[in-house]
């Protein structure tokens, strides 16, 4: 059974109060995500990897088609009675330094979703905590610090922390790796693979570097021009 | 962006309107009948009640307010500011007696503000928690503590009086000019400082500062043209925001050096109740407001490249 | 000094310890809290500190200069002017305080408000504050001393009410820049409602402008007050407040220095003080701002 | 002679808690025509390496040791004499090109700025110049009086490469050129790079992630770990021995984390400059360590013709089996 | 004279004044200090002199064939205006007429009509009788030339008889008069004369200093012994008409009981107050309503002295009591709180001193005393609407010598809280009788019931102050606060 579903998904931007301009960034995406299987998509830049990203969580609304999360469609259900699509599906996004907020410390990062969906008791919430950063390796000594302590590499792993405590279960990774060295790319890659492992989460894996994309994906979808082009 | 003036021009009529609705209300609601307060600017302590009623009347105060408003409205629609009730002048003509003088003061003192407040303010941020930085702070936050009646009688005393180089009062040359320019422009010198300040570490911290310095340019060139245009930026933006201030809210500073402009005209009229007069005042500062406001916008974009208006989202 | 960063567990050290840890190290922010403390308590305790009742007049003693019975003389009516400093902190100290407060609660409110909920929300309030921004502010203190009286809580809600515009234009910018800021859309990808963004994100990030802002803004507002009682708005005599005591010492202000003299140098004190407070405060919140005193 | 030459360097940040210890006892040469790449993983130091040569560090440094540039020690300079060098002598292209564009100023500005500040060039002169420079990196020059705003991230970074070498220095210092950028782009930025280079005849010390990029272009390659260099040596030398676990632990780690070569991460945490852990910095996520690693800090060793290793066994027990 | 230049020889008096002149028509009330401006330009037709004395001005003689009901002004002869306009009935006439805010104003709305008999004769005709000269010598009320106004009635420019002829207005900024050569009276000695308008106080009294200005009016209570000892500075006082004074709200409690007004007046020591806060400027009046310079003023009133103890006796009998540690009275559980207003205007200054000394007076005593200061408008309101229990004022009369209230006085000011027929007979009997003897008999009586029945207490019989620099010589003070005395000034 597939967990992610898209029709025919559309996303047309529009900009300008007195000249219109339009740009397609996603013109007519179909497929499906199995269960547990990763789909790796590649793709120039500006072809409309992110907006499809965005559009999967409802970040951006979709101008038509359908998505659906375990047979359900989630295009047009109204924001405030989707509160279960996020413990469904989270994102990972590109650049670890920009999604982490700069004010906040990192156990309160990683605490933000226990809190938004009351997952744990406060009590409960720091063994929580230690179970989650255990999971990606994280070093304990490192939750009071700021994002700016922390090289990236650490950063994306918190990201993958906090998205984990909703247990999610398909998480689509917007190149989550492009930002960071190689040696912190196979140590992210791989706790991801690990997590796809234990837990059977999906993975929608969006890249440019054809070999990671590779090495991470069942499947490849490559993308261009807001259309999927090419499988492969 | 000609777009964008337009639009912007059609809400200055939007806020306007909704700037002299409100002042036509608040007066409707100040205190005191307002017949007999006009009644006793024209005629005197020494009223009788046919005075009043005869004020009331003629000056249509008995109407509801919506329909004194819209008369007044259905002039200014004519261009026509109408007279003062006390005085009978015309309030177009007083207000373009007044409102030069009232102008020179305002640009005078925020020319004053900026040329005190950004040397100060990017001097301190070069030397951050060092000893000058301490110094010029404090003196700042001297300039801000200092209530401008009690300063601006202190600098007369000390410039006109004690050392005779400036005189006291009244508008005239330029020396007339320097004691009420640096007394409202002090608190605002202040701030512009400590803005100028923050701001200027800010810029100083990002990288295109270091890239400028790794080209080897001297000191100056990295300061001036490449760190002050980006750390001018929300300095502007509070000057625009004070000049509106500057038009209307400078009574006290023009009471103290006999300074005839419109903010005491405007005090004035509102405790003798002169609706037209109040109005033409009202509506002057709150145009000049607005297109200060839309000439700071424009002059925002024109140094910062990134912002554009014409484009959304 | 201390060293360690704390880690889990391995420090009972709570967040807020914490930060009081980080703003007492901060020399000035400390000097500035401990003037302000003074102040306060000076507030509180103002019948048992000050030796005379501050409307107590004695004419026959006016116009004294300083000396050991009257530490910083008489005024004009005989009044014990140290008396009357130490108890017009507690009006002039909450009419900073209140009206900061509420103008920079009610202020960040709309700016958030503005700034996040959209265009039309957005163009309706900035078109109200430009509205009120170019009223003058003296019409509605006139309204609000005229309908209400004159008194202090008067003032309060007549500064508090004109002097709100300030705030919401500065965290409109704010969050019009913070809410296109990628940690903002991770917040909604994690399910975050509206108000937990505003509050937990945006908010956060906002706070270094505002509290800049609301200290530079106390000093002003008790000026603010005493410009008022200038124009016969303000705050009713014999109440003993800061500002109107300098105003009502401009008639002697080259005979008896010390009128003004007091309490001007008490309202400097408090400027500086919140002053350094707030930078205190920024540099604490700020995780980028470490103090660079050299080890060495 | 060597161009460049930095001996025992170390950069100290000073912070309220604790001291940054950036670089240490960093020892590194660049000769005339020569490049050499500096990899390693994030946060190392090699950043601040490249800046500490520019002097371009923030006020809280401490600096040791001596950078001499044509025999004059840098540190020594005074503000003036390292004003002249930077950009005439020494350029940058500092790594985030979305930050290190004024975006107030027009890009050709920024450019032509170089040719007045340091070649007295005349306004017309230096736009002509910059003119000329913006075609040889690829970008048409009816764009110059755009803003940085306006250009792609790519063409950011080309302009940035302009600034670094408009005033033709002798050495250039290229930090991370090529991040954040997809495959074609990275390639049509590094040819240029190095065809300018190389036409130029210029040095240059280019700080990168992308070891495939250091291999193509580099002389020789140093590879950094917490704050030190641990091993240094021609390009071919480095990714050949390090490949077959013939070096430092470290270094043939970094290159087994590449897709390419099985993406196998290094285990453990990069160590925190502001307590480096003792003996060997790299023990704790060693393979290989013995029990002497967490004591003794090791030394460069030459194991090899200019190929040094600063490891207590590597190298040791190949020449002694 | 070309006013632009003044040369070396040239006598240029300027002057420091706080308020401009709001405008020049008798359609309106000149008010503030614009009336110092109009008694230069303008004359009336009866004078005072500088005690108030009366004397002859644009009429050389006068009377009454039916005591008081006509009057018959006889005008000066060869006279003319400014612009050469003789001075005949015709200007008289002109100038009372019917639109002039002169005949809308409380005190002159008795005249019913002004014609002119002959070329030099007007004849007023009243509504009842009523000692017209006596209001006529008001500044406020001068006589004008037709033609100030064109053939339309608007209004060009002043153009009166007086002594300086107006050149030219900057509002807000300045008046400049030039020397009426034609001046029928004493040849004026100034070519020229400059007021300018300097609102704050400590600024004018600093202008003088400077020697920016040469003169200054309304000069603050607290400069004025520091300038009598600053040399090169003379400051000339004069006790002058106006008196401050506590007005009750007798309609309602406390104060509609004589004994807590009295009470208070017993509490106050007005000769303390005159002697410390107003720097001894000023004659306490303990009471007395009428200022010594003023014609019918009662000499030998009896009047009040601070006696707390009758004060408190008083407050006890009528029932405000004070129990325990209370430091104010009750009577049936309501505290002895009033309020007192006070305006924001000229005189904010000297009344909140004053009230704020009332309040620590009736403190001692056991009255609570809220001062409030208050804008007009809102004064206004609570005063209609007798929200109040004294109101702090200054003023009262119709100007010159003659003690006409109109304040208290129940049936001609609609705002009065004080209802008393009796007062009001004689008030309206000493006004309409033109019989000196009985005008005196009456107004005595009518200040013994001030002091009686007390509807006001009255505190300070003001001084008006002057003061010059060593540039001006020969001038003399007047009593009357609206006028100004440049008669004989030299500038050196
Ligand atoms: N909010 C928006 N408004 C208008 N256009 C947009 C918006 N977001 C994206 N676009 C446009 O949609 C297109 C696709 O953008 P998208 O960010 O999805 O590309 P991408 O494939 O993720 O590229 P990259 O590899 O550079 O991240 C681009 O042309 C972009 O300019
Ligand atoms: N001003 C400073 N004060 C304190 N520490 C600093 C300062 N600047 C840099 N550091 C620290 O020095 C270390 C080395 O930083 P550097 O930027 O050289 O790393 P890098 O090797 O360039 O990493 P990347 O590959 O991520 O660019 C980092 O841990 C950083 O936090
Ligand atoms: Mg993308
Ligand atoms: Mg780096």
């Amino acid at each position: 059974m597939s967990i992610l579903e898209v029709r025919n998904l559309r996303k047309v931007f529009t900009s300008g109060i007195f000249k219109k301009t339009t740009i397609t960034a996603l013109d007519g995406v179909t497929f499906s995500l199995k269960r547990g299987s990763t789909l790796g998509i590649l793709g120039s830049s500006g072809s409309g990897k992110s907006t499809l990203a965005r559009s999967l969580l409802r970040l951006i609304e979709p101008t038509s088609g359908q998505i659906l999360m375990m047979g359900q469609d989630v295009t047009h259900v109204p924001h405030h009675s989707l509160g279960w699509l996020p413990q469904k599906i989270q994102i990972i996004f590109q650049n670890p330094e920009s999604s982490l907020n700069p004010r906040m410390r990192i156990y309160d990062a990683i605490a933000e979703p226990l809190r938004i969906h009351s997952i744990c008791t406060g009590d409960e919430e720091e063994d929580h905590i230690l179970d989650l950063i255990g999971r990606v390796n994280l070093n304990p000594e490192l939750l009071f610090r700021y994002p700016f302590e922390l090289s990236g590499g650490q950063l994306q792993r918190v990201v993958i922390a906090r998205i984990l405590a909703l247990e999610p279960e398909c998480i689509v990774a917007d190149e989550p790796t492009s930002m960071l060295d190689a040696s912190v790319q196979a140590q992210i890659l791989n706790i991801m693979k690990d997590l796809q492992e234990s837990r059977g989460i999906s993975f929608i894996f969006i890249s440019h570097d054809r070999d990671v994309v590779e090495w991470m994906s069942d499947q490849i979808a490559v993308m261009e021009h807001g259309k999927l082009v090419e499988w492969i | 962006m000609y777009a964008y003036i337009v639009k912007r021009l059609a809400l200055v009529f939007l806020v306007m309107s909704g700037v002299t609705v409100i002042t036509f209300g608040a007066m409707y609601l100040a205190p005191g009948d307002p017949a007999e307060i006009i009644a006793t600017a024209r005629y005197g302590q020494d009223l009788t009640p046919g005075q009043i009623e005869w004020v009331r009347s003629t000056e249509h105060l008995d109407d509801p307010v919506y329909i004194q408003y819209l008369t007044w409205l259905n002039h200014i629609i004519r261009l026509d500011l109408g007279r003062s009730l006390i005085t009978f002048d015309d309030v177009a003509e007083e207000i373009a007696v007044r409102f030069p003088t009232t102008l020179t003061l305002a640009l005078a003192s925020l020319i004053l503000s900026l040329c005190i407040g950004i040397p100060v303010g990017i001097i301190s941020a070069l030397h951050k928690n060092a000893f000058l930085d301490y110094t010029t702070t404090s003196i700042a936050l001297l300039g801000v503590s200092m209530p401008n009646f009690w300063l601006g009688l202190i600098l007369i005393w000390f410039f006109s009086l004690y050392l005779r180089v400036l005189p006291s009062f009244g508008s005239g040359g330029i020396s007339h000019l320097i004691l009420p320019a640096v007394t409202l422009g002090a608190s605002m010198a202040a701030i512009t400082m400590r803005l100028m300040r923050s701001s200027m570490l800010d810029v100083m911290g990002q990288e295109y500062i270091a890239t400028a310095r790794a080209k080897g340019l001297d000191k100056r060139t990295v300061l001036f043209r490449h760190a002050l245009k980006n750390a001018l930026l929300p300095v502007i933006t509070f000057s625009g925001l004070q000049l509106g201030f500057l038009l209307g809210g400078t009574v006290i500073v023009e009471t103290i050096f006999a300074w005839p402009g419109i903010g005491k005209l405007l005090v004035d009229s509102i405790y003798a109740r002169d609706y037209s007069m109040i109005q033409g005042c009202v509506l002057l500062i709150g145009l000049l407001f607005a297109i200060t406001n839309l000439a700071i916008d424009l002059l925002y974009a024109s140094i910062d490249p990134r912002i554009r208006y014409d484009r959304h989202d | 000094m201390p060293q360690s960063i704390p880690g889990s567990g391995t420090t009972d050290m709570t967040e807020t310890n914490f930060l009081l840890a980080e703003f007492c190290r901060n020399r000035l922010a400390l000097i500035g809290a401990v003037i302000i403390g003074i102040i306060v308590l000076c507030a509180i305790f103002a019948p048992l500190i000050a030796p005379f009742d501050p409307a107590e007049q004695n004419l026959r003693e006016r116009l004294q200069t300083p000396s050991i019975q009257h530490p910083f003389g008489t005024d004009d009516l005989g009044r014990d002017i140290f008396s009357r400093v130490v108890f017009g902190s507690r009006i002039s100290l909450s009419i900073g305080i209140c009206v900061v407060g509420i103008t920079a609660l009610f202020g960040t409110i709309l700016g958030l408000l503005s700034g996040y909920g959209g265009r039309a929300i957005d163009e309706v309030i900035m078109r109200f504050v430009d509205i009120m921004l170019a009223f003058p502010s003296i019409i509605l203190a006139l309204i609000i001393a005229g309908l209400l009286g004159p008194g202090v809580v008067n003032v309060i809600i007549a500064l508090s009410l004109t002097q709100w515009p300030a705030y919401t234009r500065l965290v409109r910018g704010m969050t019009l820049s913070m809410k296109e800021k990628e940690f903002v859309e991770a917040a909604r990808a994690l399910g975050a409602s509206d108000t937990y963004i505003l509050r937990k994100h945006i908010l956060l990030n906002a706070s270094n402008p505002i509290i800049v802002l609301a200290t530079m803004d106390i000093a002003q507002t008790i000026i603010f007050a005493a410009a008022l009682s200038f124009l016969g708005l303000g705050i009713q005599p014999p109440t003993p407040e800061w500002g109107s005591m300098l105003k009502a010492g401009i008639p002697y202000l080259r005979s008896a220095t010390y009128i003004t003299f007091f309490p001007g140098i008490l309202l400097m004190l408090t400027v500086l003080a919140f002053n350094f407070i707030g930078d205190g405060i920024r540099d604490t919140l700020d995780p980028h701002t470490k103090e660079m005193t050299l080890v060495k | 002679m060597a161009l460049i030459e930095i001996k025992n360097l170390n950069v100290h940040f000073y912070s309220r808690n604790d001291i940054v210890k950036a670089n240490n006892g960093v020892d590194l040469s660049i000769g005339e025509n020569e490049i050499v790449g500096l990899i390693g993983e994030t946060g190392c130091g090699k950043t601040i390496l490249g800046r500490a040569i520019m002097r371009l560090l923030s006020p809280n440094v401490s600096l040791e040791g001596s950078i001499l540039y044509l025999g004059r020690n840098i540190l020594d300079l005074t503000q003036q004499e390292i004003q002249a060098i930077r950009g005439r002598e020494i350029g940058m292209i500092l790594q985030n090109p979305a930050a290190s564009l004024n975006p107030v100023l027009p890009v050709g500005e920024q450019v032509a700025e170089v040719f007045r500040c340091h070649l007295g060039n005349s306004v017309a002169e230096a736009e002509q110049k910059a003119k000329g420079l913006f075609e040889q990196v690829g970008i048409d020059p009816a764009r110059m009086k755009e803003y940085p705003h306006q250009f792609s991230g790519g063409m950011k970074q080309r302009v940035m490469i302009a600034i670094g070498l408009a005033a033709t220095p002798k050495l250039l210092i290229a930090d991370e050129p090529t991040k954040g950028l997809d495959k074609e782009r990275k390639w049509q930025i590094i040819t240029l790079m190095s065809d300018l280079i190389r036409k130029r005849s210029v040095s240059m010390l280019l700080i990168t992630h992308d070891l495939e990029i250091a291999e193509a272009i580099c002389d020789r390659i140093a590879v950094m770990y917490a704050g030190e260099i641990i091993e240094i040596g021609r390009t071919a030398d480095i990714m050949q021995r390090t490949l077959h676990s013939t070096t430092h632990p470290y270094a043939n780690a970094l290159i087994h984390a590449l897709p390419k070569y099985g993406m196998m991460p290094i285990p453990g945490e990069i160590p925190s400059l502001s307590s480096l852990p003792s003996g060997c910095r790299f023990h704790p996520r060693c393979a290989e360590r013995r029990e002497d690693c967490s004591q003794v800090h090791p030394e460069m060793r030459e194991i090899q013709d200019n190929h040094l290793v600063r490891c207590l066994y590597r190298g040791v027990s190949n020449e002694h089996p | 004279t070309d006013a632009g230049q003044t040369g070396p020889s040239e006598q240029v008096l300027t002057i420091g004044m706080s308020t401009d002149v709001p405008l020049w028509q008798n359609s309106n009330f000149p008010g503030g200090d614009g009336r110092f401006v109009w008694s230069q330009i303008y004359e009336t037709l009866v004078r005072v002199d500088t005690d108030l004395n009366i004397e002859p001005g644009l009429a050389t003689s006068w009377d009454t064939p039916d005591d008081g009901k006509t009057w018959f002004f006889y005008l000066r002869d060869g006279v003319i205006f400014h612009d050469g306009t003789p001075l005949n009935a015709d200007a008289v006439v002109y100038s009372y007429n019917e639109n002039s805010y002169v005949r809308a104003q409380g005190a002159l709305q008795t005249i019913a009509s002004v014609e002119a008999v002959d070329d030099l004769t007007v004849k007023f005709v009243m509504k009842r009788p009523q000692p017209l000269p006596l209001y006529l010598t008001h500044v406020a009320w001068p006589v004008v030339s037709p033609t100030c106004v064109d053939s339309n009635g608007n209004f060009i420019k002043p153009i009166g008889t007086g002594p300086y002829a107006f050149e030219s207005h900057t509002k807000a900024q300045q008046v400049v008069l030039t020397k009426n050569e034609n001046y029928w009276g004493t040849a004026p000695t100034l070519d020229m004369v400059i007021f300018k308008v300097i609102p704050e106080a400590s600024t004018r009294v600093m202008a003088l200093e400077t020697g920016e200005v040469d003169m200054i009016i309304k000069v603050p209570e607290s400069d004025c012994i520091r300038l009598e000892n600053t040399p090169g500075i003379t400051v000339s006082r004069k006790v002058s008409t106006f008196t401050d004074f506590l007005q009750f709200n007798t309609k309602t409690s406390p104060f509609d009981d004589i004994r807590v007004r009295k009470a208070v007046a017993y509490a106050i020591d007005t000769e303390e107050m005159s002697e410390t806060i107003l720097e001894g400027i000023g004659i306490a009046a303990r009471g007395r309503p009428y200022s010594p310079v003023m014609l019918y003023s009662n000499p030998d009133l009896a009047l009040y002295s601070q006696d707390p103890a009758k004060s408190r006796q008083l407050l006890e009998e009528a029932g405000w009591t004070l129990s325990g540690t209370d430091t104010i009275r009750k009577k049936d559980g309501r505290e002895l709180k009033v309020s007192i207003l006070v305006g924001r205007g000229v005189w904010a200054a000297r009344h909140i001193q004053m009230a704020e000394a009332a309040q620590s007076y009736l403190s001692d005593v056991g009255m609570g005393l809220e001062v409030k200061v208050l804008e007009d408008g809102a004064l206004n309101q609570l005063e209609s609407a007798g929200d109040f229990g004294m109101i702090l004022r200054s003023g009262y009369f119709v100007w010159g010598p003659y003690p006409r209230h109109f304040w208290l006085h129940s049936s001609q000011y609609p705002n009065s809280h004080y209802q008393n027929e009796e007062y009001d007979r004689i008030a309206t009997a000493a006004d309409t009788t033109g019989d000196e003897t009985r005008q005196k008999e009456l107004y005595y009586q009518l200040q013994d019931m001030v002091i009686e029945d007390l509807p006001a207490f009255y505190l300070i019989h003001e001084e008006k102050i002057v003061a010059t620099n060593d540039h001006i010589q020969g001038y003399t003070i007047t009593s009357e606060d609206p006028w100004l005395n440049l008669a004989g000034i030299t500038v050196r």
